[in-house]
């Protein structure tokens, strides 16, 4: 008895891993081949891994990944809870200057009177501040994100994009403002970022690669995990019906808050690693340029899914890309004019537009496949 | 009549709207575990009067109490919270959503668990099988996972119930259930109101615009005219009530003389 | 289409109309014809379709499917502006005015030829004199029934052959309601009125010819004098208050005819 | 009765004013008189340029419930297109005859109706069709355009700047007229394509106007008459302007500042604003898009340099006048005001905002047009149900609105270097402007811009003050914001709700 109810368990339990895998089949192929992607390029390429075009390329691909995720905390916001926000790129560029300020101002001071140095000469102080400037960032842009909320709470509709609108340029103004030039580099912003040796991007090219591919990862099921649990719903309500989801018991200023701030602390965290990247923070960081970028990833991949905005940062990064190439410092002329065909035109984005397609399409084959089986009784 | 059974009181209400007065003046009670309807023409001012009772709107003057408690001036999602569930007149439901996660959002208002984002939804059956349970209770069984949006109209009305069952109210606003539904659909959703009555533990408070159906299923009626209350009574009695006979079969009584015949 | 069926007695026809508002399918095949002079009415419950059949005739939410008939004339999937200027006045329900207009503006903007409003004003003064007081105020200093009337008045301005009165009596307390009844009756001695009302009595007593609308469909038609007498139509459609009042109808008619 | 109506309707503004009034006196003791007057002009100034951007975002705002975000690009448009037809509008007047061609071709859209619908065209082929003729218009139209002397503009424009003596030396010679009348004709071409997309070949459904018919061959007719005329006095044209009187030449380009912007704004309302009135979110997005596709139009034409327009003479003799009305027979640079030196083109500016404003009140108050925006703003739905062409006034209204930009544009652009990102500065401020004074109120946009111009200046000048930079001031601006919103939600003369 006892041995037939542990093996059904087990059978259950391997049966979920294997339906989970089948389901994930597409996500974890793709990891494996971003994985392998800078091993069997320089193989391809004949050059060796941390130089040359195989470098540039990783560094691409890191670029993609981070604002991959920036772009995945704009659709939370925008796609999932309603929240029309264009201040967000405050968080972004908060979640960077809080990364490059502490590197730049904080870290030093501490590494220089603390210093342990763990087995094999590991140097533990560089990690942990490394991981305290990360944390900073995520309480900054937590910060950020409930300021935001708290002084957005009571507008709707117009005056809400415009609050937030004006809350991030704000927060631009007073990221290039002269009078913190000796700490953020004003206008010029914050360069030479001291970034801890052993994950230096220019050095280490290749381990950056990974952190940020984990990175991405990472956040994308961490988000793919909020937005499917209890209260992720409760966004969605929001999205869908707030007057009703407010009527059923549910309290819409606490849930806007919560997306606000969830959002925000992705963001953040995107933003922090992106300083890290660039080893600086710069005015551009925080500006509504950044703001505009995500809200076009999103609506280029498709609102209301995920891996959508993701999608849509790797095809904006590769079409600056290809299209610079092709069409020199006017590039984004010729992308402005085939997003706003976009908009006019695929309003659901790639990822949506497939979607819709391949549910008609399912829709077409059933009832086909129906009329086929009826079709014998028929005759 | 022991004022503990009065479950719901609203004391002196009044709402204005610019220069007009939607509800004027109207105090009234609803004793636990009765039905009791509020009828009276277009424009009497009872969807206000709701909106006043389930914190949609505030009042312009005036006092609402659930259990004794004043509730006048509590945000509505507080009101639902203590207990008080409503429906509307004009389908409001969550369209791009399933009919079971409708119901399920509901389930799940009540319970503790909205701030919880590190499990999955499903990890938290009980909301689910309640859900389901509701789902058959209101007769939309085999429709759980259509999409509220494509729902035929009366089934959206039954749907509208069944999310305001769901957080399981002990006082139930029904803002005329069988708005827009045809003859034929009428009789189903009365059942399932008829049900609710028979469990014995809940109130429900029933706008109805039509007076037949009203006078078959209520304990009790308040009859409502130009935002005012006309009377209060049993079916009976508001049958044989000449004032309301008057005003509620129309404008033109002194002309024709219209004289009930109780 | 034949479009001159009937060119002198029918001013609107509407031959089995769909609309939908969205994705819902709210009208499924309406039908009527209104004849020219004389109130026409639409009756039926709550959320039937009726004041969607309005807004169908007028373009507003115009019809997917079937057809609208002005004089003879083709008028569905024309601009709602387009069909308004064929002739066609409308009183939405909820008192529509324009708020923060003063009642001249309100007035002076249903205007469609200069000099419409001088034409007309003394007609539309006759029949709502509150209105010739109140002349210089904002449309939201006025009492419920006064914007009603305001209302009716505003469709009253252009040269209109077709009026659509959506629930005129709404609201309103009975003495404005008899005031609204002797207007409309006293209007339509001129113009042609298809009018939504779900006050039974006023009904009754305007129409001559009435659509039943239910479920989004035509459920019964006919004349007027014919309904009253037949309680268990009224009751089956309207409730039982209104079979009540179209019982007394047709007690007193029998009476007078007795008498 | 009367004086309480008048008090809950007016509280807001009454008590606003008496502030402001109170203020006066305070910051004449505390700052001394000429710092004082001198940061009141500069903020009234402010006001004036803020107002500008703000108005037609309100009302753009009000009757269509659209955030447009192509605002402050319309500004810069504006301010572009004046200062080229101010230093050389030999490019203007040579593009004048391909717009007004392509217009053309459009107006032939009723005529052409009555021929085409009865086109055997089966119904799934009836979209790809139009598709294609769209298609095909769009590459007549290009090969039109290709080759036009764009890339000279900016060169042109660097010396026009240099040597603004005497303009008429940079008066670029033309395509001759054997080999540019292939344009226009192109664009004709183009432009009827467009026109047989638009009446639908096959589509039977459609009605047929007789009145339409015969307002089509009228506008049919003109249009092309004044596409010939525009292509016959190109060149002449050009000189005429150059060697017209320079404060006349400015008072042109104003006008031609403002409808440009007004043309591209009906243009813009057409085509991309009207498909997504059904979906708002996209609007935002695709008039973003648009700016952001015109900031790099304008860099691509013009090259991403900033340009400083000279002054009319009317404001640029050397010297200071006495008082206002010496300034009138002197015509200097610099004006005394109650002691203070300040430049007089700011004063135009501020007169120009004025009377903006003035117009606009006047309009929305007592014209007929006016009446139709305010009944438009609560219930749009009954305004087409009185018979008023409510999309035709949308259009209007779109134009009017981004005119009103372009106006502010190139009435700034001699006081601002004119340049892409000219426009994103006030863009912002305009829509602080609009949400403090409550979407929709032209007054409130007035009253807004007024509190948020005196802020500015005020805060500017605390922050020298307290040795801070502007900026600390320019970011503070957003915390009045804050604070008004957080007491009433929908701005300081918004509709509740």
């Amino acid at each position: 008895m006892n041995t037939t109810t542990s093996t059904s368990k087990t059978r259950v339990v391997t049966g979920r891993f294997a339906a989970w895998a089948q389901q994930q089949v597409g996500g974890l192929l793709l990891v494996i081949g971003l994985i392998l992607f800078p091993f069997v390029f320089s193989w391809l390429y004949g050059s060796p891994v941390d130089s040359g075009p195989p470098k540039f390329w990783q560094g691409q691909l890191i670029v993609v990944f981070i604002t991959a995720v920036y772009a995945m905390s704009y659709d939370l916001l925008m796609g999932y809870t309603g929240i029309l926000s264009f201040g967000h790129a405050a968080f972004f560029g908060g979640g960077a200057y809080a990364m490059a300020l502490f590197l730049a101002h904080v870290a030093p001071r501490i590494a220089s009177s603390y210093r342990i140095v763990g087995p094999g000469g590991v140097n533990v102080t560089e990690i942990v501040l490394l991981v305290v400037g990360f944390l900073a960032a995520l309480v900054v842009s937590l910060l950020l994100g409930l300021l935001f909320s708290a002084v957005s709470a009571r507008v709707k509709g117009a005056y809400f994009a415009m609050v937030t609108l004006a809350m991030a340029e704000a927060i631009h103004i007073l990221s290039k403002a002269t009078d913190f030039v000796r700490w953020t580099g004003a206008d010029e912003g914050l360069h030479g970022v001291p970034v801890p040796a052993w994950i230096n991007p220019i050095q280490f090219r290749l381990r950056f690669y990974f952190v940020a591919l984990a990175f991405a990862v990472v956040m994308y099921l961490v988000t793919r995990r909020i937005v499917h649990s209890p209260m992720g719903r409760v966004f969605v309500a929001l999205r869908e019906n707030e007057s009703r989801a407010r009527m059923i018991g549910y309290n819409p200023a606490v849930y806007r808050s919560l997306a606000f701030v969830t959002s925000a602390v992705v963001a953040g965290s995107a933003g922090a690693l992106y300083a890290l990247w660039t080893m600086s923070a710069t005015p551009t960081m925080t500006g509504a340029g950044a703001t505009v970028d995500a809200l076009i990833m999103t609506i280029l991949g498709g609102i209301g899914t995920l891996f959508g905005p993701m999608l849509g940062a790797a095809l904006m990064e590769l079409f600056g890309h290809f299209f610079y190439q092709w069409f020199g410092a006017r590039w984004p002329l010729v992308f402005g004019v085939i997003f706003i065909a976009l908009v006019m035109f695929l309003p659901y984005g790639i990822v949506g537009t497939w979607q819709q397609r391949s549910a008609q399409l399912r829709a077409l084959l059933k009832r086909a496949s129906q009329q086929r089986r009826q079709d014998p009784s028929d005759s | 009549m022991n004022t503990s059974d009065v479950i719901l009181k609203v004391c002196n209400l009044r709402k204005e709207f610019g220069g007009l007065v939607a509800v004027d003046d109207v105090s009234g009670r609803v004793l636990a575990h009765t039905l009791h309807a509020i009828i009276g023409p277009n424009g009497a001012g009872k969807t206000t009067l709701f909106n006043l009772m389930s914190g949609t709107m505030p009042p312009t003057q005036g006092q609402v109490f659930f259990k004794n408690h004043d509730i006048t001036h509590l945000p509505p999602h507080r009101i639902a919270h203590l207990g008080i569930g409503r429906s509307f007149q004009i389908t409001n439901i969550f369209p791009n959503l399933t009919v079971l996660e409708n119901v399920r959002l509901a389930a799940q208002a009540m319970g503790k668990d909205s701030f919880k984002f590190w499990h999955h939804f499903r990890h938290f059956q009980q909301y689910e099988e309640k859900a389901q349970q509701i789902i058959e209770r209101v007769g939309l069984q085999g429709l759980a996972e259509t999409p509220a949006s494509v729902l035929s109209h009366g089934d959206k009305r039954k749907l509208e119930l069944g999310i305001m069952l769901a957080s399981d109210p002990e006082v139930l606003l029904l803002d005329e259930p069988t708005a827009g539904m045809s003859s034929e659909q009428v009789p189903a959703l009365l059942e399932i109101i008829h049900d609710i009555m028979r469990a014995g533990d809940k109130t429900i408070v029933l706008v109805e615009h039509r007076m037949d159906v009203v006078m078959s299923i209520s304990d009790f009626i308040t009859v409502m005219h130009q935002g005012r209350v006309l009377a209060e009574g049993t079916p009976q009695e508001i049958a044989a009530n000449e004032a309301v006979q008057k005003a509620y079969l129309g404008a033109l009584y002194g002309d024709l003389g219209l004289v009930a015949e109780a | 289409m034949e479009m001159d069926q009937q060119p002198t007695t029918d001013i609107l026809t509407v031959e089995t109309i769909h609309t939908y508002i969205g994705q819902f399918h709210i009208l499924e095949g309406v039908s009527l014809r209104v004849r020219r002079g004389g109130v026409t009415v639409l009756l039926g419950r709550n959320g039937a379709g009726k004041t969607t059949t309005l807004k169908s005739i007028l373009g507003l939410t115009p019809p997917r499917q079937g057809q609208v008939i002005l004089d003879g004339q083709e008028i569905q999937g024309k601009r709602a502006f387009e069909i308004a200027g064929l002739g066609i006045g409308y009183v939405p329900e909820h008192r529509a005015i324009f708020r923060d207009l003063s009642v001249a503006e309100n007035l002076k903007i249903a205007e469609r030829r200069k000099g419409d409003l001088e034409r007309r004003a003394d007609f539309i003064f006759d029949l709502f004199p509150d209105l010739k007081r109140l002349y210089k105020l904002p449309g939201h200093h006025l009492s419920g029934g006064q914007q009603q009337m305001l209302a009716v008045a505003r469709a009253l301005v252009a040269d209109n052959k077709l009026l659509l009165i959506d629930e005129p009596s709404e609201g309103l307390a009975p003495v404005l309601i008899e005031q609204m009844m002797e207007a409309i009756r006293e209007l339509s001695a001129t113009t042609t009125v298809l009018l939504v009302e779900q006050n039974f009595i006023m009904a009754s007593q305007l129409g001559e010819h009435y659509y039943i609308i239910d479920d989004g469909r035509t459920a019964h038609d006919g004349a007027m004098a014919d309904l009253i007498h037949d309680t268990a139509l009224i009751r089956r459609y309207l409730g039982a208050s209104a079979a009540r009042v179209g019982g007394e109808f047709a007690a007193r008619s029998e009476q007078r005819r007795g008498g | 009765m009367k004086l309480k109506g008048f008090w809950r309707q007016n509280s807001t503004f009454v008590v606003l004013m008496v502030l402001l009034i109170l203020l006066i006196p305070l910051g004449w003791i505390t700052m001394g008189q000429k710092p004082f007057v001198r940061t009141v002009l500069s903020g009234l100034t402010l006001g004036a340029l803020y107002l500008m951007v703000a108005a037609g975002l309100t009302l753009i705002f009000g009757l269509m419930d659209v955030l447009n975000f192509a605002h402050g690009a319309m500004f810069m448009i504006g301010a572009y297109a004046g200062w080229q037809f101010y230093t050389n509008p030999t490019f203007l007047f040579g593009l004048a005859p391909l717009v007004f061609a392509l217009m053309t071709g459009l107006a032939a859209t009723p005529l052409l109706r009555p021929l085409v619908i009865g086109w055997p065209v089966p119904e799934e082929w009836q979209r790809r069709l139009r598709t294609f003729l769209i298609l095909l218009a769009i590459a007549v139209g290009v090969i039109g355009v290709l080759g036009l002397d764009l890339r000279d503009l900016a060169k042109t424009a660097m010396v026009s700047t240099m040597v603004a003596a005497n303009p008429l030396a940079e008066a670029t010679p033309q395509e001759p007229l054997a080999r540019f009348w292939l344009r226009p004709t192109l664009l004709l071409i183009a432009g009827l394509l467009m026109a047989l997309a638009q009446a639908r070949p096959g589509d039977q459904t459609q009605i047929v106007h007789r009145a339409e018919q015969r307002r089509g061959w009228i506008a049919l007719l003109a249009l092309l008459a004044l596409t010939v005329a525009a292509v016959l006095v190109r060149e002449p044209a050009a000189i005429v302007v150059l060697k017209m009187n320079a404060n006349w030449r400015f008072a042109l380009a104003l006008l031609v500042g403002m409808l440009i912007g007004g043309g591209i704004g009906a243009v813009m309302e057409t085509s991309l604003v009207r498909p997504l009135y059904v979906r708002p979110f996209y609007l935002v997005i695709a008039t973003s898009g648009l700016a952001f596709v015109l900031k790099e139009v304008v860099q691509f034409l013009w090259d991403p340099l900033p340009y400083q327009m000279e002054r009319p003479p009317l404001f640029a003799q050397p010297g200071k006048a006495d008082s206002i009305l010496d300034w009138f027979s002197a015509q200097t640079t610099t004006v005394d005001i109650l002691g203070v030196t300040f430049p007089s083109y700011r004063l135009f500016i501020i007169v120009l905002g004025i009377v903006m404003l003035l117009g606009l009140l006047g309009l929305m108050r007592y014209t007929r047009l006016g009446m139709i925006i305010r009944a438009g703003v609560q219930d749009r739905e009954m305004v087409e149900a009185l018979g008023i062409n409510v999309r035709r006034v949308f259009t209007l209204v779109f134009a009017m609105g981004v005119g009103l930009a372009a106006l502010g544009g190139i009435g700034a652009a001699p006081f601002i270097p004119v340049e892409p990102v000219m426009g994103d500065r006030f863009l912002m401020q305009g829509f602080i402007t609009v949400v403090l004074g409550g979407m929709g109120s032209v007054s409130g946009a007035a009253v807004g811009a007024l509190l948020l111009g005196l802020a500015r200046a005020f805060g500017d000048y605390l922050a020298l003050k307290f040795q801070l930079t502007p900026a600390i001031s320019e970011a503070s601006t957003v915390i009045i914001m804050a604070i008004v919103l957080l007491v009433r939600p929908s701005g300081l003369f918004g509709k509740k709700e």
